[in-house]
Formats: C-alpha cells, structure tokens, sequence
C-alpha cells in the first residue's frame, strides 16, 4: 500500500488520485505522506535503533530539553515532552533504552512548527528516556532517567 | 517459655528509637505528585464524556427515546450540577439513589431499557460501558461544583447511618474494612496517599475527585466500580451492583464530603 | 471451617459499643445479606464477620478488657514451626513479601497467595515504594537481633497479630490460612537474614 | 470497529497555535496476554498528521510505546482563529480517523 502510494505520488498525477482516494474515505488527507519506518519501530536496542533512524553518532546538546517526571507511579503513561532550541530542527524522536522496541515515536516538524512536542509513552521499568533531535543533517540527543515505581495494592 | 508482652514493648521499642522516620518517601511524593500534575492537562475521561453526550441524546431501547428528559434530581435534563448532589432521596422511587442507580431509573422508564441489562454486564462492557460513557458526560457538567448533598430526608440519614457501619465493617479472611485503609491520617499503600475518609476534608478529596480516569488500565471507572474494586482488594464477598451497601457508603462518604469541591472526572494513577 | 461455625452466633448481635438501636442494626444486617453475592472463590458468607471482627467494626476499640479477652483468644490460635525451624529461604520471602495478590474474586485458587507486606510496611534498603500503614520493618534483623523471644514473637506476629493487638490492622496470615508454614519462614527469613536485603545495603 | 472522535484543543496566542489532541485508541502492544494466556494481537496507530488549513503542521510515527488514548501537544507559527486544525490517524490494522477543530 504504502510503496504504491509512494509510486502515485512520483508519477506526478498523485495530487488528484490521493484526493480522490480522501474523498472516497480511502485514505486520511495528509497521511500519504508519512511512511512509517518498520525498521526503526522493531529494533530493540538503541544503537539498532538509531542506526535504523540515520542517526549515527548523535552529539550531547543542551540545547535539547527533554522534560518528564523524576519518577513515575505507572508506567502505562509516563509524560514527556521534547523541545530543541537548535535552529532548523526538522526531527524529534523520543527512545526509552529498557523498553522492548528503544523507539516509541518520531515527529517530523515542517518549516513554521516549533520544536517542541509533548506525548505520553509506556514504560516497562525504570529507564534512560532519550530525546533525539534532528537538525540540517546532524542529530543531536538529551537524556533523563525516569524512575517506574509501583503505586497502590494487588501489585 | 517466652513473655509475648514483654517481646512486644522490646520490639516497639527497638523500633521507635532506632528507624528514623522515612525521609526519602517525601521527596519521592513530590516526584510523583509533580508526575500528577503533569497528567491532569489531557484527561482521557473527555473522550469517554463525549461518546456520553452522544448516547445522552441518541433515542435507545424498547421506547426509542433518549435521556434528554432524565430527571437526576434538579428537574428534567438538568445536568449541571447535578452529580454533585448526589446521592440523593427521590420522591418518585422513594428510595436513596446515587448517579448510576438513578441513570437506570430514567433508562427504564424514558427508554425501556431492563436496569438488569446494566447491573449484569461485565465492567465496561455491554450496557456498564454505556453507564460508564454517560457518568463521564454527567459528572464533567458537576466539575468544579461544590458538594452539597441534601441530608434533611430521614431516608438520607438512615442511609448515612448504614453506610458508616459499612464502613467500618471489617469481614473476611484478611479482616479487612474501608477503615482499614481510609481510617487514619497522613497512610499510604505502597506509594499510593489514602485519603481519611472519616473526615471532610480527606472525604472531599476522595469522593470529590471520583469518577476517573485510571492510567494504570486505561479505564473509565464509575463510583460504583470504585467501590466495587475497594471490596475485591478487601477480600470481601462481591457487592451486587448499584445495591443498597454500595448506595449506603456513597451516602455516607458524599455527606461527609458535603461542602468540599468536585473534580470530575478525575485521573487517577 | 470454625469460621463458618461462628457465623451463627454474630449474625443479629450488636457490637457491644454500638449505639444505635438494635432494630437499626438488624436492618444493617438485612442490608448487607442482599447486597452482597458469592464470586468466584468469593463467597458469600464472607461476609460473616468473626466474634472479633464485629468488636473491632467501629470508630473506637473496644474496651480493654474486651481488647486483652480477643488477644488472650487469638494468641491460643498460635502454631509455631512443629520442627523448630524458623527460618527459610529469604528470597522466596522477599518475593511474598512483594506480592500483594490473592484471595480475591479474581483469583482463581485460595491457596496461591502473597504477602502484601509491602502495601504496608517499608521493609528493604531498595524498594522505595512502600506503605505506611504498619510500622517501618527496615533493618528488623539487625536492630532486634534474633534471641528466641524475638524469633517467637515475630513468627507470632505475622500468624496472628490479633494476638498481641485486638484490632490489628495485619491479617492473621496463618490463622486464616492466607500463607502457608512454609512461606511464614522465608518471610522470617527475609527479616532476620543478615544477607537480606532488609538488613544489608 | 468503529473508530471513536478525538478531543482537538487549538488556541492561537501572539501568533503561535498550541494543539492538545487526544485520541481515543487502544495502543495495544502485543506483548500483553488475556486470562487465558493468549496473545492479545498488537493494535496500535502507526502514523498520524496534522493540518492547518490543509497545509501539513506535524507528521508523526508512533510505535506501541505510546499510551493508550494518545495525548499529543505542539505549536505552530501562524493560524487564526476560526481556522481548522485537522488530525487524521492510521493504524496498524488500516483503519483511520480524521477529526477537526476549529481554532479558539
């Protein structure tokens, strides 16, 4: 489907065959575009992960903020946000090392959208959450540690 | 042979004087208050209210009628402000009835629908995940309201009076009762606050701040599901849905609560 | 089976501090027979309480005479290790200590059960969520050393600590059968064992 | 199925447009059992985009690490109000959703 639809669009007729397609209820407008990175989702570890992301050898920046709670009651849903301050930021990813998969979602900004993006991930224990950042064609990365504890009875 | 008692006063005593109180627990409680906070912007109990509102409007059951003219104690489809006044004693039934019990009233009589329907179903399946969809509806029109339970009716005091007896009933195998846990000041389980529910202001952060949301499963839980779950961790016998047990604590937790400020839905670890 | 036996007896008697009229308690009574139903390994008459159960079902203890007559009971229910052993494996009981399940209507047998101690009391060095509804057990081991009147009263204690206080708020593990002799020792393992991590950083 | 509405929040103060969106979906992983120790088979949104006005704000991929009912914020320069802000999911399953809001 998805490599179809990448094909629809570089024949040049794709603007109208994916309205057509949204019209019908097909597809979701807008959605064509993404193409979601099966690689990167399945690979466990994060060096696999990153390598599967082009992001090889990201620097430490504090211009990187990855914001969260020190400690998390439940880890079905763990806050976290991301902001870049490094000019032209076109790529946040949000990576928990312990978890089975490393990635647990990418954004991709376009010119005029601030890099700056909040969620909620799961997390399977106590874990170094990662935000990666990509800018121009280097990638930059920011880490916190978010401790998982257990809260009421029954545990 | 051993003097248990004086074993007791040894081991009290080696405790009080040599474990300090546990400091670290604190700053752990402002993590995870702070963890709280950062939830409440977002709480996923609006998107079980708005499927609430529909169902609030759609005409259902044997009468294809809706709920619109569903009369929960300030007049008919009067909403606002409701739930925080309930439980309440209505004249048309002649009975006590709390938000889920009183829904199943104007279900039955607006729409036709069998209250066995709903007291049947599993959690958050079948007519309980209807129920559940519009308590959510409900209670958002009551938040921020305050609570203002009408204890003047002698069934409402009745009623009060069976619930604190509930309260405090401690039965099965672990001799558990609501006390157990909710009787004490400044307790936790695990890292989990209890409110003191014997007074009004842990009643009101209790009572107040349910129904919620609860992260940990993802789930909507209704008043009555709380209290359902509260007698499984007590190792109790099941209370039958909307019963007059469950009805009877609600009284008794709501009016002691009276006066504190609702905030619901709520979201809950 | 004895508590089924009592059953009979504080079906329709007050609680001796009780203040209302006994008409009110009898329709209390009635109240909770119809709201409750059996599940699963939940029964019914679970909601039987025990002699002592209904002493202690109300916003004050009873009496200190009552409070001394339900302990000098609850303590004859008392069966220590018929092999003298005390103690078992502390990690099987750090484990027990930790789980908090069991005995609900969503447990499919009432014998598999844990401890929950965690629920109420700080017990390790590493494990920082706790409860405080018990007393801090941190170091148990190594502040009350293990003397055999220190050994003997713990392993009471965790038996049935209605023994030693009326209205405890601990479950009688061992009195009601929620654990086995067997999982008793290794919690008092994981108490008194220099190497548990109660008593060692 | 039927897919169920999301919640969109858009407001735009001194030219930059903040969205809160929650998305009513199960986010399952996969690696969860039920009671009778069967496998529950992962379900979960795979992209998701937004719009304004038609033009693309944000392109995201999720993986099953995102929690159930998604919450999602972000900013973008520009918007007015009474623009519409568009979110459209898809999920593993090829099911999809698209709701919009008008801008506060």
């Amino acid at each position: 489907m998805n490599k179809q639809r990448r094909n629809v669009l570089k024949t040049g007729t794709g603007a109208a065959v994916l309205g057509a397609l949204a019209a019908a209820g097909l597809i979701a407008p807008g959605i064509a575009l993404a193409d979601w990175n099966k690689a990167a989702f399945e690979a466990k570890s994060m060096a696999d992960t990153l390598k599967a992301l082009g992001a090889t050898q990201p620097a430490d920046s504090k211009d990187v903020q990855l914001t969260g709670p020190d400690i998390a009651e439940n880890g079905a849903v763990v806050p976290v946000g991301v902001t870049s301050a490094i000019a032209g930021t076109t790529m946040i990813a949000i990576l928990i090392d312990k978890n089975p998969n490393a990635l647990a979602g990418s954004f991709k900004l376009p010119e005029g959208t601030e890099a700056n993006v909040q969620t909620r991930v799961k997390m399977g224990q106590t874990s170094n959450v990662y935000a990666l950042v990509k800018a121009g064609d280097k990638f930059y990365m920011a880490t916190k540690e978010i401790k998982v504890t257990l809260g009421g009875c029954g545990g | 042979m051993v003097n248990p008692q004086k074993s007791i006063r040894l081991a009290l005593l080696a405790g009080l004087a040599v474990v300090p109180l546990a400091q670290a627990g604190d700053e752990l409680l402002d993590g995870i208050n702070a963890y709280r906070e950062a939830l409440a912007d977002g709480n996923p109990s609006e998107l079980v209210a708005a499927e609430g509102e529909e169902l609030w409007k759609m005409p259902r059951g044997p009468k294809n009628a809706s709920l619109e003219q569903c009369d929960l104690g300030l007049g008919p489809g009067v909403i606002k402000g409701a739930s925080a006044q309930l439980p309440r004693f209505f004249k048309d039934t002649g009975k006590v009835q709390d938000l889920e019990t009183r829904l199943m009233t104007c279900m039955e009589t607006l729409q036709g629908i069998d209250p066995q329907a709903v007291v049947k179903a599993g959690w958050l399946k079948g007519e309980k995940e209807k129920m559940a969809a519009l308590v959510a509806y409900v209670v958002t029109a009551s938040n921020g309201h305050k609570i203002r339970i009408d204890m003047r009716p002698p069934e409402m005091k009745k009623m009060y009076e069976m619930g604190k007896l509930a309260f405090y009933y401690r039965t099965g195998p672990m001799d558990f009762s609501c006390a157990t846990c909710h009787g004490d000041q400044g307790k936790r389980i695990r890292m989990q606050e209890l409110p003191d529910l014997r007074t009004q202001a842990g009643a009101a952060s209790g009572w107040g701040s349910w129904p919620a949301y609860r992260v940990s499963n993802g789930q909507f839980w209704t008043m009555q599901h709380r209290l359902n779950d509260c007698f499984r961790q007590q190792r109790t016998a099941e209370p039958i849905y909307g019963s007059d047990a469950t009805i009877a604590l609600s009284v008794y937790l709501a009016a002691t609560a009276n006066g504190g400020k609702v905030v619901t839905p709520g979201i809950k670890r | 089976m004895k508590k089924i036996s009592t059953l009979a007896f504080c079906l329709f008697a007050m609680p001796a501090a009780w203040a209302g009229s006994e008409d009110t308690y009898a329709e209390f009574k009635a109240m909770m027979d119809r709201s409750f139903k059996t599940t699963g390994i939940a029964a019914k008459h679970r909601m039987y309480q025990l002699d002592f159960q209904k002493a202690c079902s109300q916003d004050k203890q009873p009496a200190k005479a009552e409070m001394a007559r339900i302990e000098a009971e609850q303590l004859k229910t008392i069966r220590y290790p018929a092999d003298g052993k005390y103690f078992g494996n502390w990690k099987e009981g750090e484990k027990i200590a930790v789980s908090g399940r069991g005995l609900t209507w969503t447990d499919k047998t009432p014998h598999d059960n844990g401890g929950g101690c965690y629920n109420c009391h700080q017990m390790s060095h590493h494990e920082v969520s706790y409860g405080t509804i018990g007393p801090s057990l941190l170091e148990y081991g190594k502040l009350r050393g293990n003397a055999d009147d220190v050994v003997r009263y713990t392993w009471g204690k965790i038996y049935n600590a209605k023994a030693f206080n009326a209205c405890s708020n601990m479950p009688r593990n061992g009195d009601a059968e929620i654990l086995t002799e067997q999982q008793i020792k290794d919690l008092m393992a994981f108490l008194f064992d220099p190497a548990s991590p109660v008593n060692k950083k | 199925m039927a897919t169920k509405p999301m919640r969109i929040r858009a407001a735009v103060k001194d030219g930059v447009t903040e969205v809160k969106a929650l998305i009513a979906h199960e986010m399952e992983t996969g690696q969860r059992k039920d009671a009778n120790g069967a496998v529950i088979p992962a379900w979960f949104i795979t992209e998701l985009t937004a719009t304004h006005n038609g033009k693309l704000v944000l392109s995201s991929e999720f993986g099953t690490a995102i929690s159930k009912n998604p919450y999602l914020a972000f900013r973008f320069k520009g918007g007015a109000a009474g623009d519409k802000v568009a979110i459209s999911w898809k999920d593993n399953k090829g099911e999809s959703r698209t709701d919009e809001a008008a801008i506060a």
